[in-house]
């Protein structure tokens, strides 16, 4: 295992405090327990937004704190969700009277934590509400299991959520336009290369050289099927057929393409992917609006990326091009 | 007959240690049909019950689970950090105020301990998860001492009860938690969950027998 | 290899014509030959920037185009400089009337392509300085050699000099910026992985298992030396003591601090090692005032990170706050 | 004795040739030193210059190096694009109006490339860059000339020399181009470019000498 690192047991403590050093003019970084707040949480009268979810995904979700986004994120060890002392600790510290949400990422894990952290919120006097984001295809969805893995809308939901918040919406329009998203964005995945979590040292699967993993999850979870490795334009249309059938995404709609590197994607192999997706849409008559193209929920240091598609209306345009200023992702501030 | 303290304790401590012990199978289970941290996730928070456990002056069975739960709560996370912690928070709110802790005690509180993760987690038996091993363990705990049989007998019965469940989830396809993300795929591979519960069931054993 | 391409000699075109279609309302890309502008240039009156060099280490220096930046960009193929053609098309095209400016990165091949286009785009009646950057401190000098390489300050060239252009000064005075903010900047780098150049479909060079390159340049040129993994506190230790002494850098300085990452590093990684930077300075007396932490001058997938620091005044700090709006670098607008 | 257009367009292919089947080992060289693209700079540029020299109308031989030279420039980039363009526009510059090229012609503007890579290179011998290949092979060619052995012989010669110059750039540590940044470490590794000016030497010798 070859990581920038001191200690496997250390990374997400020292990543905090590299934080909490870099960023100390926007935010504050908790250390016990671990989450990261907005510097001028809690703000009063406005719906707090928390998130939160293992760590490795940088800089989803600590890169997305600030103004126009989330008021605060709990960071777990490394693809592991946090637990509810941290999800307790940050909704309290930004509770600012009218509410907060928590968007959850629907893993096992994620809704555990964040159900108790919200029952204990709640005994406390805060009111909470919760929105699963779940929109991965790869997933085989049913009823009796899991259902679907929250990963690329989760971005979009807290970009455009922290925009409804700031402009001074109540909680319930928040959590409703939060599940709206989530209704309105699919997205799926593929790898290259697996990913090495620091304290298990070794990579979380093997692909042969002359493999991909398709409908891989953020946290490398094996996906749908392996396949022969493939062109960039074939890998792209397999994606996106997945997601555009899925919805489905029809003639006509507006929608914000994001793709989305994994980590160890350059950002040429991304335009590539962009330039393929952006030919693959026009052909089925649907008009990307908007767009996102980098790794801004990754796993680590795979190679791989993921197509986010969400159906796009007026309203979630002027949210999308509100300010935000975040160290992940900043425009008009 | 009944279960003392320091039995309690050294039930914690079995656990802790097969744990650490089988961090790295645990781990590469979860590899084969989630995300690999299983064993991680234990082992952080059993090593972080240790110090809490040993600094308890010695009190009764119900604040020993209470504090081992709250511990896993936060420090594990993951799905295994609330389930566990609810094994726990359960084995406490059911052996509350007990001054000795008798093996139908042990029995019931097992089973509600079960009751709370299938209320948190909503897995069914055979859906390929800790429950699989769990489950058949407190029945079998429960059957065998209705049945006469000596508690050394009938924790025996629940870890080999716990070890088949385990080996039963093999063929499953997993419906909760991260594996069903795999849908048929993840036939084939042994739950995670399921083997640091037999884990579980075996330091109960180990413990808690007189004739061992 | 496992790249996300399709075929290795369109990776430039391709990458190109992704970024076209995601950033039209931005930039305008032509393919004849290659070259990304300004949407809104030539801007009348504007000294014009311009930069280019090998592709593979993007976002510089194509994401770097737009208001407050850079003017246009030239990639070349993937860690080959532009050719002539190219500087000159681009530089003819942003040219307003104030002279063009031209941000050379020190390797011989971008020198020479530069100098050429310079001497056509002269022959064309454009005035034309360039300032050669050459902050690596990895490249022991000296007057009879190539000299030090030009890497991170050459990111920190191009938003200040941007933001002096954009604030109307004169070519001679945004030259001499240039060469004050290179003069005043220093950088070295380090390397756990090579990268593989799509065209030569393997490994650049090849590093044990526990090894690391120190001084690593950014088209994986070996560095100063190979060395045993190390923890990312000594790591940045060794970059920063040779960056300190090399200015050197002196207790009551204010800097920049940039911690780049170079591909394949996770921003878990480098949030670690900016915490180690930050702790290392302050120890020296040295206080950073502002810091830039992510992937902003790659080489394709490596492993591994750079540290450049830049000495601060008013003057500096007043451009590097100004509003910048590219697809890599964005704030205030 | 003249060399016609004919061989002027043969040294051309038979380089590109040379380039296209050694482009690997090229780039290897510079994957030691440099930034291994060597190989495919060449190649890619050389592939870009067959077809527009095939379009070109059977005219004088300054016009073909010209047309050599700007697809040179325009499509290698890297350092050696400006510099084998720059060898091929002084021999275009040198041959100018020649109605027919005679060796001396061909002597007289070799040496004029050379002298063109190094003022625009600064390139000293000794530096491990192409010049080493270069101006030996320029000087062998002129003297041989002067000492009055036939055209082959001197082309032979030229050959060789630049051979020899390329090996000899193996123990010399750099000190212009990429491979001068490793300093010490340079020495021991053949320079990329002087390998590619060795090849370009023995095309021309293969196309121009009437005995072979
Ligand atoms: N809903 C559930 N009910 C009961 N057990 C579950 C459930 N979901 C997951 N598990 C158990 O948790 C184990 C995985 O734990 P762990 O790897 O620590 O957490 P995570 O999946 O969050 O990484 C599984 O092997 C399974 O036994
Ligand atoms: N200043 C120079 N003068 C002459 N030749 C040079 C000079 N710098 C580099 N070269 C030659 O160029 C070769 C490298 O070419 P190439 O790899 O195509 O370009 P780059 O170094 O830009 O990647 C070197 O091996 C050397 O022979
Ligand atoms: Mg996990
Ligand atoms: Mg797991
Ligand atoms: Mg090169
Ligand atoms: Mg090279």
């Amino acid at each position: 295992m070859k990581k920038l690192i001191n200690d496997p047991e250390n990374v997400v403590r020292e990543e905090l405090e590299g934080i909490a050093a870099a960023h100390s003019d926007r935010l504050k970084v908790s250390l016990e327990p671990y989450y990261i707040m907005r510097a001028d949480a809690p703000v009063k009268g406005k719906v707090a937004i928390v998130s939160g979810g293992g760590s490795g995904h940088e800089p989803m979700h600590g890169g997305f704190v600030g103004k126009g986004m989330l008021d605060a994120a709990c960071p777990g060890e490394v693809f592991t969700s946090p637990t509810p002392d941290q999800i307790l600790a940050a909704t309290q510290a930004v509770s600012g009277g009218a509410g907060v949400l928590h968007i959850v990422k629907n893993y096992t894990g994620d809704i555990l934590n964040f159900q108790m952290a919200a029952d204990l919120a709640k005994e406390d006097g805060i009111e909470v509400e919760a929105v699963v984001t779940n929109d991965d295809v790869a997933v085989q969805d049913s009823l009796y299991t899991a259902g679907r893995r929250g990963v690329g809308v989760t971005v979009l939901t807290e970009k455009i959520c922290g925009a409804a918040a700031e402009a001074g919406r109540s909680l319930a329009e928040v959590a409703e336009l939060c599940r709206k998203v989530n209704g309105d964005g699919r997205s799926m995945g593929m790898a290259l290369t697996s990913c090495t979590v620091p304290a298990a040292g070794k990579p979380t699967f093997e692909l042969g050289e002359d493999e991909m993993e398709i409908g891989i999850g953020i946290h490398g979870e094996p996906g749908r099927e392996r396949r022969k490795l493939a062109p960039a334009d074939e890998i792209v249309e397999v994606l996106a057929t997945a997601i555009v059938d899925d919805l489905p995404f029809k003639s006509g709609d507006r929608v914000l393409a994001f793709v989305n590197g994994l980590g160890g994607t350059p950002l040429v192999e991304l335009y590539i992917a962009y330039r393929a997706l952006d030919r693959f849409l026009k052909g089925k008559g649907i008009a990307i609006e908007r767009n996102l193209i980098g790794p801004y929920m990754t796993s680590l240091e795979m190679a791989g990326f993921s197509i986010t598609l969400l159906r796009l209306d007026d309203e979630l345009v002027r949210y999308w091009d509100a300010p935000v200023n975040t160290p992940g992702l900043r425009w008009g501030a | 007959m009944a279960i003392s303290y320091s039995q309690a304790l050294d039930f914690v401590q079995r656990f802790a240690q097969a744990v650490a012990t089988d961090k790295e199978y645990l781990t590469e289970l979860d590899a084969a049909i989630g995300d690999g941290d299983h064993g991680i996730n234990m082992d952080r928070g059993m090593r972080a019950v240790l110090p809490k456990v040993d600094a308890l002056t010695e009190g009764d069975v119900a604040s020993l689970f209470r504090t081992v739960a709250m511990t896993l709560i936060s420090t594990v996370g993951g799905a295994s950090g609330p389930l566990y912690g609810t094994v726990f928070l359960q084995l406490a709110t059911a052996l509350k105020d007990k001054p000795e802790v008798q093996p139908a005690d042990w029995s019931l509180a097992l089973a509600s301990a079960v009751g709370g993760v299938q209320s948190r987690g909503k897995a069914m038996p055979e859906d390929k998860t800790m429950v699989d091993a769990l489950l058949p363990a407190s029945q079998a705990l429960s059957d065998q001492l209705a049945a006469g049989a000596s508690f050394d007998a009938a924790l025996k019965a629940a870890e080999e009860a716990a070890e088949a469940g385990m080996k039963a989830t093999i063929p499953l396809v997993a419906r909760k938690g991260r594996a069903s993300y795999l849908g048929e795929r993840s036939a084939g591979h042994q739950d995670p969950g399921a083997t640091s519960s037999w884990l579980l069931m075996k330091a109960a054993r180990e413990a808690f027998a007189e004739g061992s």
